[in-house]
């Protein structure tokens, strides 16, 4: 281990009489007991390996002292680090028990070495991170970039067959659309309603739906809807109680109508 | 690699490195009062400029000077092959494609007309599409009232669709004959008696008989 | 330029300025797979970078590699004497410094792993300054039970502090022998460690310092 040049160089903290007094002047500054412990342990001046717990919780427990004998805010968990270091004192005091159940003292106290090691390791490679020659800061990119950019260029999976295929729907809704044109010449109820409307004023006696069909109706479609229509509207107009309807014969029979007498 | 034989006097190539490093990190090209602010210890500025020009010359950055400043630039041959043009494969609309076929038959043809033919408003965009894809191109304005532009097709469209010119079209009867133009026999049969009624402009409720399509 | 016709290679000198070319015109260093698509034809790219590399080494501007991707940089050596107007950039907090270095050395790491090791709950707002510089980054959640997300560093991680790669963050090959490479809670780290000489029992309760993170 003695290959570790970059992690050995401790930072020189001034050799203070009493560490604990430094520590109370910046309680505030500090990241938890650990942050406090790591910079006691600094303190020792010694590879961390090597540092001495024992004397490390009784700093600890001097600090902890100190500091509510000041009546200094200190959080719970500096608390519960003290408890627990002055556990492990008792611990590292006390002859090792044979077949005990939880780890040593001397095992507790290496892992906690190690856990200060360790934090202290990605410490002091902050440090050496930061101490980089970084971007924009000691190296620089192009000052002028001109860019190198993906151009999106679309490429249309359409084949002549779509093309034809969409003209080919195209067309034939347009033939559609040329029924629509001739369904206007269809007579319309309302053109029926008024006709009979009109007509049943001078017809007392029973007439024949036919005779008040409208003029033209060479074409059949449009007889035929000249026809619906004018029943449709004998309908109404039966409904609505101005006309009498009948059909003696059953079905197919001639429809009669006539002035409602009532 | 070059075997120039450089004289190694150490502080000529520091100054060119330095100079090397201020020109590329400068986001402007920099004046040579700036430079020499940068390199006072240089005697010829000039000089030392001109042999880094040299030494970047033919590659594929150049040292260049831009009135009284100086820049390095990516060489202008290559620039073309900076950018990347990536194929995208995209699907076309079915509006777009019916628009274009429509302009593909009734070219020229103005986008009142299209819209006419169509019975509904040609959305913003179709035409965009087709003109972006590069197969539309406006065939100048006709001389009605309100000079509509007119469109039609470019070569880009007779290539992407394998067509040797625009009579390699099939006709309608070729569509119909094909099975490619749909219409329902049932409606033929009514439409046959007004086949003479053809050119009457249709109102917006004639998509009511027709498929909705969704547009 | 060259005859030998037998390596398919078009024009070593050619690609060669072409790749000066593209890496010239990007801040951004520039991935394996942006230089393949834009020298297509060259077969050995990665001697080509090498190539490129030789030729401006010890020059004012380098090539350098940034994990996957290649950028040209200034020489670092030249800083002090470039005096280029630097926006002055907000200083990392100790807190968010050892975080970073954490994450960088650790990497996949958890936000619970990060507390034991400092010992600390991770404040309000310390990986937010890290992943706002955009150099750490969510590196999927690990496969335990509450699938807690672990954090690593991205390219910009390894461009601002100008590494080549992961394996060359400082003394990391040191730690990693040394065994503080480990994120478990120190007791079984240590136990793991010294495996050879101790045979630890070791319950669950082996969280050494008492706060119990929750993991």
């Amino acid at each position: 281990m003695a290959d570790r040049p970059t992690f050995d160089d401790w930072d020189e903290i001034a050799p203070t009489a009493d560490a604990v007094d430094v520590l109370l002047l910046d309680i505030e500054g500090y990241e938890g007991p650990i942050d406090v412990l790591l910079t006691l342990a600094r303190d020792q001046k010694v590879d961390l390996r090597q540092i001495s717990i024992l004397q490390l919780a009784e700093q600890y427990l001097r600090f902890v002292a100190e500091a509510r004998r000041r009546n200094l805010e200190i959080a719970a968990d500096y608390l519960v680090m003290a408890a627990w270091l002055a556990y492990l004192k008792s611990r590292l005091l006390l002859p090792a028990q044979p077949d005990a159940e939880e780890p040593s003292g001397a095992e507790m106290a290496a892992a906690l070495a190690f856990q200060l090691e360790r934090l202290d390791a990605m410490r002091k490679a902050g440090e050496a991170l930061i101490g980089r020659p970084r971007l924009g800061e000691q190296v620089f990119a192009r000052g002028a970039p001109e860019g190198l950019r993906d151009i999106a260029k679309p490429v249309y999976d359409v084949r002549l067959y779509d093309l034809l295929a969409a003209y080919g729907a195209f067309q034939g809704r347009k033939t559609e659309v040329r029924l629509e044109i001739h369904e206007a010449k269809l007579y319309s109820v309302d053109e029926a309603l008024a006709r009979l409307s009109y007509l049943i004023g001078a017809a007392a006696d029973w007439q024949k739906l036919e005779a008040f069909l409208p003029p033209g109706l060479a074409d059949p479609l449009y007889r035929r809807s000249a026809m619906g229509a004018t029943f449709v509207a004998a309908l109404e107009l039966t409904r609505q109680g101005k006309v009498d309807l009948r059909q003696d014969g059953g079905p197919f029979s001639p429809i009669r109508l006539r002035k409602a007498t009532r | 690699m070059s075997e120039e034989a450089e004289v190694a006097v150490p502080d000529p190539f520091e100054a060119e490195r330095l100079l090397e490093a201020v020109l590329f990190a400068s986001a402007e090209p920099v004046s040579l009062a700036g430079l020499r602010a940068r390199l006072p210890e240089v005697a010829d500025l000039g000089a030392l400029l001109e042999s880094l020009r040299a030494r970047y010359s033919g590659r594929g950055v150049e040292l260049v000077a831009r009135g009284d400043a100086w820049a390095f630039r990516t060489a202008p041959d290559l620039a073309a092959r900076l950018h990347l043009e990536v194929p995208q494969t995209r699907k076309l609309s079915r509006a777009a494609l019916e628009v274009m076929a429509i302009v593909a038959y009734h070219q020229p043809v103005t986008r009142a007309e299209i819209e006419e033919m169509r019975g509904v408003a040609l959305s913003r965009g179709t035409l965009d599409v087709l003109l972006e894809a590069g197969w539309v191109r406006p065939m100048g304005r006709r001389q009605t009232p309100g000079r509509p532009m007119t469109w039609g097709t470019t070569p880009a469209f007779l290539d992407h669709f394998g067509l040797e010119n625009l009579s390699a079209l099939p006709g309608v009867e070729e569509l119909k004959a094909s099975g490619l133009l749909d219409s329902r026999p049932a409606m033929i049969a009514y439409a046959a008696q007004s086949e003479d009624e053809l050119e009457l402009p249709l109102g917006d409720d004639t998509l009511l008989l027709g498929e909705d399509d969704g547009e």
